[in-house]
């Protein structure tokens, strides 16, 4: 699905990934500190910086170059951490800003409010306005709306209150299931490595640990991050 | 009561003309937040764009109809030129695309003063336009009324257009977080040259009024520039109905400091008078809240 | 935020031997005192570097302030130039009327002084303070001021009898007694602007080595959270306002002896545009930066404005372009550029600055 | 340092008609780490906006006897209330090192503003000490990651030595050690200071909280120990979770937070 | 150095010897002009015809067999940049004298620097009078033979109520406060005044006032394209030439094309008209229309331009020298006139103004004048009025002591 191999990036001079290869699979987690460079590589992947070496493939073509936009319509979805949303439209045009064009949007629309009632409810309101879970709620429903192939996650359940975070691990899980590629930073190792076909351990900027996902790995993993 | 009801009618075409010039202003600052102080010279593009349209169609009943929307569209093309040229680099820092369009006006103005007669061109006025049409006992002159006319099209068709299609949406989107728009699968790119074609467009359609009333020469987008500014900020960013009232009041106002002081202290009246509002209501007009630092 | 504080300091020591020194053994009149004239924008300059460069207030309307002290010195020396007969401009539209009341006090030196450095700073704190406290910011306050420059430029232009008009005041004899057409004397007064200028300098480097300065930048970035470190960012922008204005008065103080003549065409929109475009040139947040770009900027037009006029506004275009778009901080931020390329990477300006700039155009 | 607690009585806060919070009471004492939990949109955020003077409030909140409610922002921070923010803030442009210095300035006299800051003051290394920034001091906070900002403004919150701290989901995006960090680092500050927190890990909560308020729709459903509160149905049924398809999956993860 | 009281303190006595270069075969001249700004509208053909006069001397042996070379200096619009550019030309460019300005403010502003470095400043546009120096020449008309003229021809009309309609600068208002003294002499009755800044177009707001005052006449001092603006509301408002026509000081064949047919029917006061029919006018025109991005028409202050170039010519031969006293003295000495294309005038060597004669035109189809008025004789330059008994002694005796 989606191969990142051997990418060197960072900001204007500074630079935050050394080398990093990320493996290939259906769900991938990856895991690391603060200021590893997690962020750093999921908006590479959606390509909000550009790499400046090494190679960017989405089903087997060069996607390095491509707009993020461009990705987004290729089946690229990204819930970008710290709960962000157009805070000057509300909550409904949030959704209808990505339902737009699409056939049957409206439909997709009432399957993410159905899934989340508090936009539902909020559904008038300035996204703006709404709580810091509210507003990652909404992050999470636009990606879906757009109903991608492959599904880019920042420490999603960041803020969210436990039923719900139980709601979208589950929706997670429930999409790998229905063969949604994933790639997942999450900070609550356990669930991350549940969920996972293969991780990654970055610590700052380099992999220093790869390997098969499942709850064995559990421990391999916080040696490796232990503080 | 004509101390009332003739500086109404002026007030309210004065109003309209500024309306014309704001409306852009209300997408490329008012949605963008790009500080274009080269507006003023897209409208001199637009009423020149005029003159010339003149020049192919003599017969000035034709003429002006057929200029409208070719103005919009040269003044539009310039407004693209100027995007894809300077202002897409900027949108990270819209205080300083002021300065950088300062110098775009800069180098327009006096690309028209060497291109063209240097005391300006004439922009015949259709003879349709000619005399007056009496209302309720009072001579209104026709050019007024066209503008006032021209103006209200213009407010419906661009309100319609954000109303009605997801521009509106994606505009404001793009805005308040490009890269998060981006993500979104919005072409932020395909959006800002757009909404910067049709914000020039408009001062260009704005020009040919402008034409009409006053002098068209490379000086005279600078006589605009700041009230049209002022008026967008008196309305309240991206408050389209804001925009339109702060316009007629602002016009109306300015008619009448004229018609009972001297036209030189309408002027600083006006512009105290805005300061003055801006000071009470900071946001403008109509305001949308945010939730502080969120 | 000078990394070096005693480096600059350095820089300055130098500026002022040359201006002091150099400059007048150097330069034919006619340019020392075209350099002059540049100095009083310079002055004006450096208080916009601290107000918009460290403050992130686009103060679109400095020409108000340039005014201010620029009017209060011409009227004085109009006075002292007519003695006790009425000038002569106001003769003809009512040759019995006495002197308007508001010119009396100018004839003593004492107040006109006074009224150079009180008229800004109380002008400047009642405006910053109701502007502030009611959070005005970003392109509304640049757009503002702006209006405010434009609105004084016309309302002077129209009071032809009590403030000369458009026409302005010129045709000074005196200077505080001295004979202006003197040219020891006119020596003299280039060396006050310039002395005023290093001044200024030194004025701004203790404020952006201070506390207050890195305070400042706190503010412009990000103004709503310093509120929660116990401080009301309206005070911390009302003191950077109303220094910046009152550098202004005192740069348009000092123009009126040295170009001989004021008039509203100095501070309206224009003018203040000008001003801002040698800030931008410089270098808006550094030290030199503002008075250096604001000392080319009017070379520029004395020298290229004569030697191809029909190209100068295509000149001083190009130049607001190119600076702004590819050095948003200005010339002086080359050598930095060039050193940064080898010292330890650090951010990229722009993106850091965006998200404070963008609330404050939406907001 | 402080004896004074932080009283909060019927506390109501309203959105042209939505009432956001509709009469909290709860208060915090010296001591303890006071957790504030509750669903989304509960209100928890908004009750810190309104004790700190972010968005008008009704009722009251008083620390010690002095009245909070209706005083402009800084004045609040003045009198030792200080606050992180959910969506981490600090001024990009500035060094770590400035970003402390500024904290630590409220108290300083306004001429002092207009000297230069030499070296660097006690409190401010200590801070850096103990939020792990040592490291940092020089790197403009701009680019610090998510975490590092977070952790920078609780620093900040330690210099400009505050009676109160409020912090609103202060461990988000942290890695599990760097939570526990983060909470032993809370305990400490808490020993001298009033320390009140919004968290949605429990297993953070579990760990480090001493008395927990749990708010729902703008009003408290529950106040005591943290295993008074888990044992709480109503708590259960609108927040930990326990019937429904979610069950298994929160109780995974609850359960793999335990160790 | 000098303090007030010294002798230096005598009107600038401290002017620098003059360092202008008369070895060659050539000789510098000075033209300012804005060509950039709100008034290079204006000035630039000012500054066009210029040039051609100075080709065209040059064409025939230059003056006292030097060719002219000139430099060119633009005043952009900005006093302030009039005073240094003169300045410049005077102490760096060395320039035996300068030629230019249009607006009143230029001309205040150029005014001590030329007389304190004793140049000289030839100023060819029409000007509201109540001025002299010894440094500078005026070519265009002072009150007494444009405004003046003016008026006599309304009262000739017949006409009882006026308006003044103005820009808010001081010729509008200087000129307005003379046509009221005059005007309460002819018993003409001023029924409204009105002035809009310079740089603004829109007039509907006044000229509705106008409308509402129903006056016989308008008088017009408005200048630049905030004219088009007037003229465009006056039509608006159904105002016409045959009901309250409008007589003008500032448009001339230059304006009026901008104006397109709506100006036509109404009057201006000038002293040069396109259409005027003297010997040398028709030559001017063929020159003109030849000249490079040229205009195509010729008016009242390009002809002033043209002959102020001219006028030095004729005073430098006369004194034999480029020496400005030698001039001074020369203008002095015998009465110099030539033929101008306005006809032959003469200088007033004592306030240096030019004889001139007095012409209403009214604006054609084809935005040339219809010369409809003609005053009988060359009217003599009289810039304090003396010669008007109507102009309050006071006010000239408290203005001759401010200038002095
Ligand atoms: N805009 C930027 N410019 C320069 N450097 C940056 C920028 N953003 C982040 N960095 C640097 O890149 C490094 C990695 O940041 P990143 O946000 O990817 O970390 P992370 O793994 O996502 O941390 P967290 O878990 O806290 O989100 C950080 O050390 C930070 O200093
Ligand atoms: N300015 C406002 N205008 C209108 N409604 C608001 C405003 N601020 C907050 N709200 C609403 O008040 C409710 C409480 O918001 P708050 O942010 O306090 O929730 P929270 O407890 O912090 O939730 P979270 O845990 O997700 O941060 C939410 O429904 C939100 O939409
Ligand atoms: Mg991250
Ligand atoms: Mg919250």
């Amino acid at each position: 699905m989606l191969e990142l191999t051997d990418i060197e990036a960072g900001y204007g001079r500074t630079q935050v990934l050394h080398r990093v290869t990320v493996p290939t699979g259906k769900v991938v987690a990856v895991l690391g500190h603060n200021g590893a460079g997690k962020t750093t590589l999921l908006r590479l992947a959606i390509g909000l910086i550009k790499p400046t070496k090494g190679r960017v493939f989405f089903e087997g073509e060069n996607i390095a170059s491509l707009a993020p936009n461009k990705r987004v319509a290729r089946g690229m979805a990204y819930v970008p951490q710290g709960q962000q949303s157009f805070g000057q439209l509300t909550t409904m045009e949030n959704l209808q800003l990505v339902a737009d064009g699409r056939r049957r949007g409206k439909a997709l629309i009432d399957a993410q409010l159905a899934r989340f009632p508090a936009l539902e409810k909020f559904a008038t309101r300035k996204a703006g306005l709404l709580s810091g879970g509210q507003r990652q709620q909404l992050a999470i429903a636009r990606a879906l709306i757009t109903e991608p192939k492959l599904l880019i996650l920042d420490e999603p359940t960041e803020g969210i209150q436990p039923t719900i975070v139980a709601e979208i691990e589950h929706t997670i899980m429930q999409l790998a299931g229905e063969g949604i590629s994933v790639l997942l930073v999450e900070q609550h190792i356990g669930f991350a490595l549940e969920a996972a076909e293969r991780y990654v351990v970055l610590a700052s900027g380099f992999v220093t640990q790869t390997g098969e996902g499942g709850s064995a790995a559990a421990s391999t993993v916080r040696a490796a991050m232990a503080i | 009561m004509d101390g009332l009801i003739a500086p109404l009618l002026n007030g309210s075409a004065q109003g309209a003309l500024l309306l014309l010039a704001a409306l852009g202003l209300s997408l490329t600052f008012g949605q963008m937040g790009v500080i274009n102080m080269a507006h003023g010279e897209f409208l001199m593009i637009g009423a020149f764009s005029a003159y010339l349209v003149q020049q192919v169609i003599t017969a000035s009943g034709l003429s002006i109809p057929v200029a409208l929307p070719v103005a919009f569209v040269v003044a539009g093309l310039f407004g693209l030129l100027l995007e894809v040229t300077i202002i897409r680099w900027m949108y990270r820092r819209p205080l300083d695309t002021l300065l950088v369009t300062v110098g775009v006006g800069l180098i327009l103005q006096q690309a028209a003063l060497q291109i063209f007669p240097s005391q300006g061109v004439p922009v015949e006025k259709p003879r349709w336009l000619d005399g007056q049409l009496t209302i309720l006992g009072y001579s209104w002159p026709m050019r007024q009324l066209f503008t006032i006319l021209l103006a209200t099209v213009c407010v419906a068709a661009l309100s319609a257009w954000l109303k009605y299609t997801s521009f509106g949406r994606r505009i404001r989107a793009t805005v308040h977080n490009r890269d998060l728009a981006e993500t979104t699968g919005i072409s932020t790119r395909g959006i800002d040259r757009l909404t910067f074609f049709v914000g020039s467009g408009l001062a260009g359609v704005a020009g040919v009024a402008a034409s009409l009333i006053g002098g068209t020469n490379s000086q005279m987008g600078a006589q605009y520039i700041i009230p049209a500014f002022l008026v967008v900020a008196a309305g309240g960013i991206g408050q389209l109905k804001g925009t339109v009232i702060a316009a007629w009041a602002v016009g109306v106002a300015l008619a009448f400091f004229a018609y009972w002081t001297t036209g030189s202290l309408a002027q600083v009246l006006a512009f105290i008078l805005v300061i003055v509002f801006l000071q009470l209501r900071p946001q403008g007009l109509f305001t949308v809240r945010t939730r502080s630092l969120a | 935020m000078t990394k070096k504080p005693w480096i600059s300091l350095g820089g300055i020591g130098v500026f002022a031997v040359l201006l002091l020194a150099v400059a007048p053994l150097v330069l034919t009149d006619h340019w020392l005192n075209n350099l002059g004239k540049y100095c009083c924008w310079a002055i004006a300059a450096v208080g916009i570097g601290l107000a918009w460069g460290r403050g992130g207030m686009l103060v679109m309307g400095q020409g108000v302030f340039f005014a201010l002290g620029a009017y209060a010195m011409a009227m004085h020396l109009t006075l002292e130039t007519a003695g006790d007969r009425v000038p002569g401009f106001m003769v003809l539209y009512d040759p019995l009327a006495p002197l308007p009341m508001f010119w009396e006090p100018f004839r003593s030196a004492g107040f006109t002084l006074a009224a150079i450095v009180g008229l800004p700073v109380v002008v400047a704190g009642a405006l910053g303070y109701a502007l502030f406290k009611r959070r005005v910011k970003g392109a509304y306050f640049a757009i503002l001021t702006q209006a405010l420059a434009v609105a004084l430029a016309v309302l002077i232009s129209s009071t032809i009898r009590e403030t000369g008009g458009d026409t302005g005041l010129s045709d000074f004899k005196y200077f505080f007694g001295f004979v202006l057409n003197d040219p020891a004397n006119r020596l003299m007064v280039y060396l006050i602007a310039a002395a005023l200028l290093i001044v200024c300098l030194l004025a701004v480097w203790q404020f952006y080595r201070s506390r207050f300065g890195e305070l400042l930048v706190a503010t412009r970035d990000a103004e709503e959270r310093v509120r929660f470190l116990g401080y009301d960012p309206a005070n911390v922008k009302l003191v950077a306002f109303v220094v910046s204005a009152l550098m202004a008065s005192i740069g348009g103080a000092m123009f009126v002896p040295i170009v001989g003549i004021i008039t509203p065409a100095e501070i309206g929109a224009a003018a203040s545009i000008l001003m801002i475009a040698g800030v931008a040139l410089g270098g808006r947040a550094s030290l030199f930066g503002p008075a250096l770009g604001a000392i080319a900027v009017g070379w520029g037009q004395s020298s290229l404005g004569s030697t191809w006029p029909d190209g100068w506004p295509y000149i001083l275009g190009l130049l607001f372009i190119v600076v702004i778009l590819f050095l948003p901080n200005g010339l002086s931020s080359l050598p930095a550029r060039f050193a940064a390329a080898r010292r330890k990477p650090d951010v990229p300006p722009t993106p850091v600055i965006a998200a404070a700039e963008l609330e404050e155009v939406r907001s | 340092m402080t004896d004074a607690s932080l009283v909060v009585t019927d506390l109501r806060v309203e959105f042209s008609g939505f009432v956001a919070v509709g009469g909290v009471s709860f208060d915090a004492h010296p001591g303890e780490v006071r957790f504030l939990i509750g669903p989304n949109g509960a209100g928890k955020t908004t009750c810190i906006d309104a004790i700190t003077g972010l968005t008008k409030g009704t009722g009251s909140a008083r620390l010690g006897d002095t009245e909070l409610l209706g005083r402009p922002v800084h004045k609040i921070v003045r009198l030792g209330v200080g606050r992180t923010f959910q969506t981490a803030s600090v001024f990009d442009e500035l060094t770590v090192l400035q970003n402390l210095d500024i904290a630590a300035g409220l108290h300083r006299s306004s001429v002092s503003l207009l000297r230069a800051r030499r070296g660097v003051d006690r409190s401010i290394e200590q801070a850096l000490e103990e939020t792990g920034l040592a490291g940092e001091p020089a790197t403009p906070a701009g680019i610090l990651s998510h975490g590092q900002k977070q952790w920078l403004e609780i620093a900040m919150l330690l210099v400009q030595d505050a009676k109160v701290l409020l912090l609103d989901e202060p461990v988000a995006g942290m890695s599990h050690d760097e939570r526990t960090a983060t909470g032993e680092l809370l305990q400490r500050i808490a020993a001298r200071r009033i320390v009140l927190v919004v968290e949605h890990d429990m297993d953070f909560m579990r760990r480090f909280a001493t008395r927990v308020t749990v708010l729902h729709q703008g009003r408290v459903l529950s106040q005591g120990t943290v295993a008074e509160v888990q044992a709480d149905p109503q708590v259960q049924e609108v927040y930990l979770g326990t019937a429904g398809a979610a069950t298994t999956a929160a109780m995974a993860v609850v359960l793999e937070r335990e160790d | 150095g000098a303090r007030a009281g010294d002798d230096a303190a005598g009107a600038g006595s401290s002017a620098a010897a003059s360092c202008v270069d008369t070895s060659g075969d050539t000789i510098k001249l000075g033209f300012l002009n804005s060509l950039t700004g709100g008034m290079a509208i204006s000035e630039k053909t000012v500054s066009d015809v210029l040039h051609m006069a100075a080709d065209e001397i040059n064409a025939d042996g230059g003056i006292l067999d030097k060719k002219i070379e000139y430099v060119q200096e633009d005043g952009a619009t900005d006093w302030p940049t009039f005073a240094e550019k003169t300045e410049k030309l005077l102490t760096q460019d060395c320039v035996a004298a300068i030629f230019g300005g249009w607006t009143s403010s230029s001309r205040k502003a150029v005014k001590p620097v030329v007389e304190k470095f004793n140049g000289l400043f030839f100023y060819p546009v029409q000007y509201e009078g109540l001025e002299s120096s010894p440094n500078i020449y005026y070519t265009g008309a002072t009150t007494n033979q444009q405004i003046i003229p003016a008026m006599d021809f309304l009262a000739a009309e017949g006409v009882k109520t006026l308006f003044l309609a103005g820009s808010d600068y001081v010729f509008p208002r200087t000129a307005n406060a003379i046509i009221k003294l005059y005007a309460a002499k002819l018993g003409i009755k001023i029924v409204g005044e009105e002035y809009v800044p310079l740089d603004k177009d829109d007039w509907t707001s006044q000229v509705a006032k106008i409308a509402a005052a129903k006056p016989d006449f308008i008088f017009n001092t408005i200048n630049g394209s905030s004219n088009v603006g007037f003229i465009k509301a006056y039509y608006d408002a159904g105002l016409t030439p045959a009901k309250t026509p409008i007589i003008s000081v500032s448009i001339a064949e230059e304006e009026a094309p901008a104006m397109g047919h709506e100006v036509t029917g109404n009057y201006a006061s000038w002293n040069y008209f396109q259409s005027l029919k003297t010997d040398t006018n028709p030559e001017f025109i063929k020159n003109w229309k030849a000249y490079p991005n040229s205009s195509g028409v010729t008016s009242d202050p390009m002809e002033a331009a043209y002959i102020s170039l001219y006028l030095y010519k004729a005073l430098v031969e006369a004194a034999g020298s480029f020496d400005v006293d030698a001039v001074n003295a020369a203008a002095k000495a015998k009465p110099i006139t030539f033929d101008a294309p306005e006809g032959k005038v003469t200088l007033d060597g004592e306030n240096h103004h030019i004889s001139k004669p007095g012409h209403i035109g009214r604006i054609n189809a084809d935005n040339q004048f219809d010369i409809v008025w003609a005053s009988d004789k060359f009217i003599e330059p009289d810039p304090y009025l003396e010669g008007y008994d109507w102009f309050p002694a006071d006010i000239r005796k408290q203005l001759t002591d401010a200038a002095g």
